[in-house]
């Protein structure tokens, strides 16, 4: 399954994804756009990314999760374009036979995710404006200015 | 957009394929560029040649996030004839 | 609502009890009827529970991890009855601000569960013997041995 | 079943509603027990009178996991007129 998607994230998919009859914990971690920042209400992310290069860097980061958790099953699916406030952006979920395995493998796969997936996302303010956004939450280059009054 | 060499390459040249991506395609006004560039060349003398030619290079950082062939890579990184090299704002997925 | 039920568990309507647009980070866990124990193939587990303990073991739980984690929100279902393998008898899922903590939290409630919650379960085995289990995998006493052949 | 005292107390008696929970249950055959007890009793005594009358009751735990109204207690606990005393199997949810 590619990993972007632009239609909305379905949690029980991802879970069916990786489930077997051995595996008796699943961990899955749900981000969400948050209506709040600095800049005002949010409306919607904007999400771009560099999609040949998303489907490889995935690929590396599920290859380390198995290769350090071999008995643990993870997927991962992420949005692109717009995505509302309240919105799921990005599903982790890691199955496993032991539990803290399960905790371990999806922690490791976001955690990878927001270091290392080429995906960027602008903010887009209730105002109309919008903000390309690092995460670290620092504003970062190329600001779109609201719209003038007509 | 191609950026052809400048001068004469005594050893030869390369042809980049170089992708802007999010508000680095914002800042150039296209998401990308092909670069030829005389043999050797790391990521950082691509980085150079680019932004001393493109609308607004100035505005890229000089040393920006990069990656070589959908793998993240170092400013030192020789490059190939035939590489994709992209330039990547500071990652902002999840 | 009561933390015990008859019914298949259902994991977005757990996510949806507690989203809230400021938490952009959850953490859902899922435990599954495993299919394999050292006694031959599992087809369900029975679970029993102190059905009035239940419900106030699991709010003193649910009451900690709001006292370590005030900003994150966390709930919690466990299925009663026979529960076939391969279907979920637990989900605990906790929304937060910040990832890290609805990790922890998400933790938390499921380990005091396994610790504290007053249930228990009897493995049906498919050749239709049962045996009462610990969490630590040993044989819990009084078990019930297989039905004669007619 | 009710056990009542079995000597006068001269300090008084007092009356326990004791729950035994799955595999205890199957144990004794049933899953209440009303026990009177003199005052004072802990819950560890109340294990004890309860193992001594009910039938299998030596397959009990000598110590097993208690709850007290709900909570989970102490062997040493004290027990009060009316308390709902519970005897645990070893935790086996999730």
């Amino acid at each position: 399954m590619p990993i972007l998607t632009p239609d909305a994230l379905d949690p029980v998919a991802l879970l069916a994804e990786v489930a077997a009859l051995g595996l008796g914990g699943t961990a899955l971690f749900v981000g969400s756009v948050r209506r709040s920042a600095e800049d005002g209400p949010v409306a919607a992310i904007e999400y771009t990314a560099y999609d040949a290069m998303v489907d490889a860097e995935a690929g590396r980061i599920l290859a380390e999760s198995a290769l350090r958790w071999p008995e643990t099953r993870v997927a991962l699916r992420h949005r692109v374009g717009r995505v509302e406030a309240g919105q799921a952006s990005v599903v982790a979920v890691a199955a496993s036979p032991h539990r803290a395995e399960a905790f371990a493998a999806c922690r490791y796969v976001i955690e990878e995710v927001k270091k290392r997936l080429p995906v960027w996302k602008k903010e887009i303010y209730e105002n109309g404006s919008a903000e390309w956004r690092a995460n670290d939450g620092s504003r970062a280059a190329a600001a779109t200015p609201a719209p003038r009054a007509p | 957009m191609h950026l052809p060499l400048d001068a004469p390459a005594p050893g030869g040249s390369l042809t980049v394929r170089c992708r802007l991506l999010a508000q680095y395609e914002e800042i150039v006004g296209q998401g990308e560029v092909t670069l030829e560039l005389p043999r050797p060349s790391t990521v950082l003398d691509a980085v150079r040649f680019l932004r001393a030619r493109v609308p607004n290079g100035s505005l890229l950082p000089e040393r920006p996030l990069v990656a070589v062939n959908l793998a993240h890579a170092l400013h030192a990184t020789l490059l190939n004839d035939g590489d994709e090299l992209a330039l990547l704002p500071p990652i902002a997925g999840g």
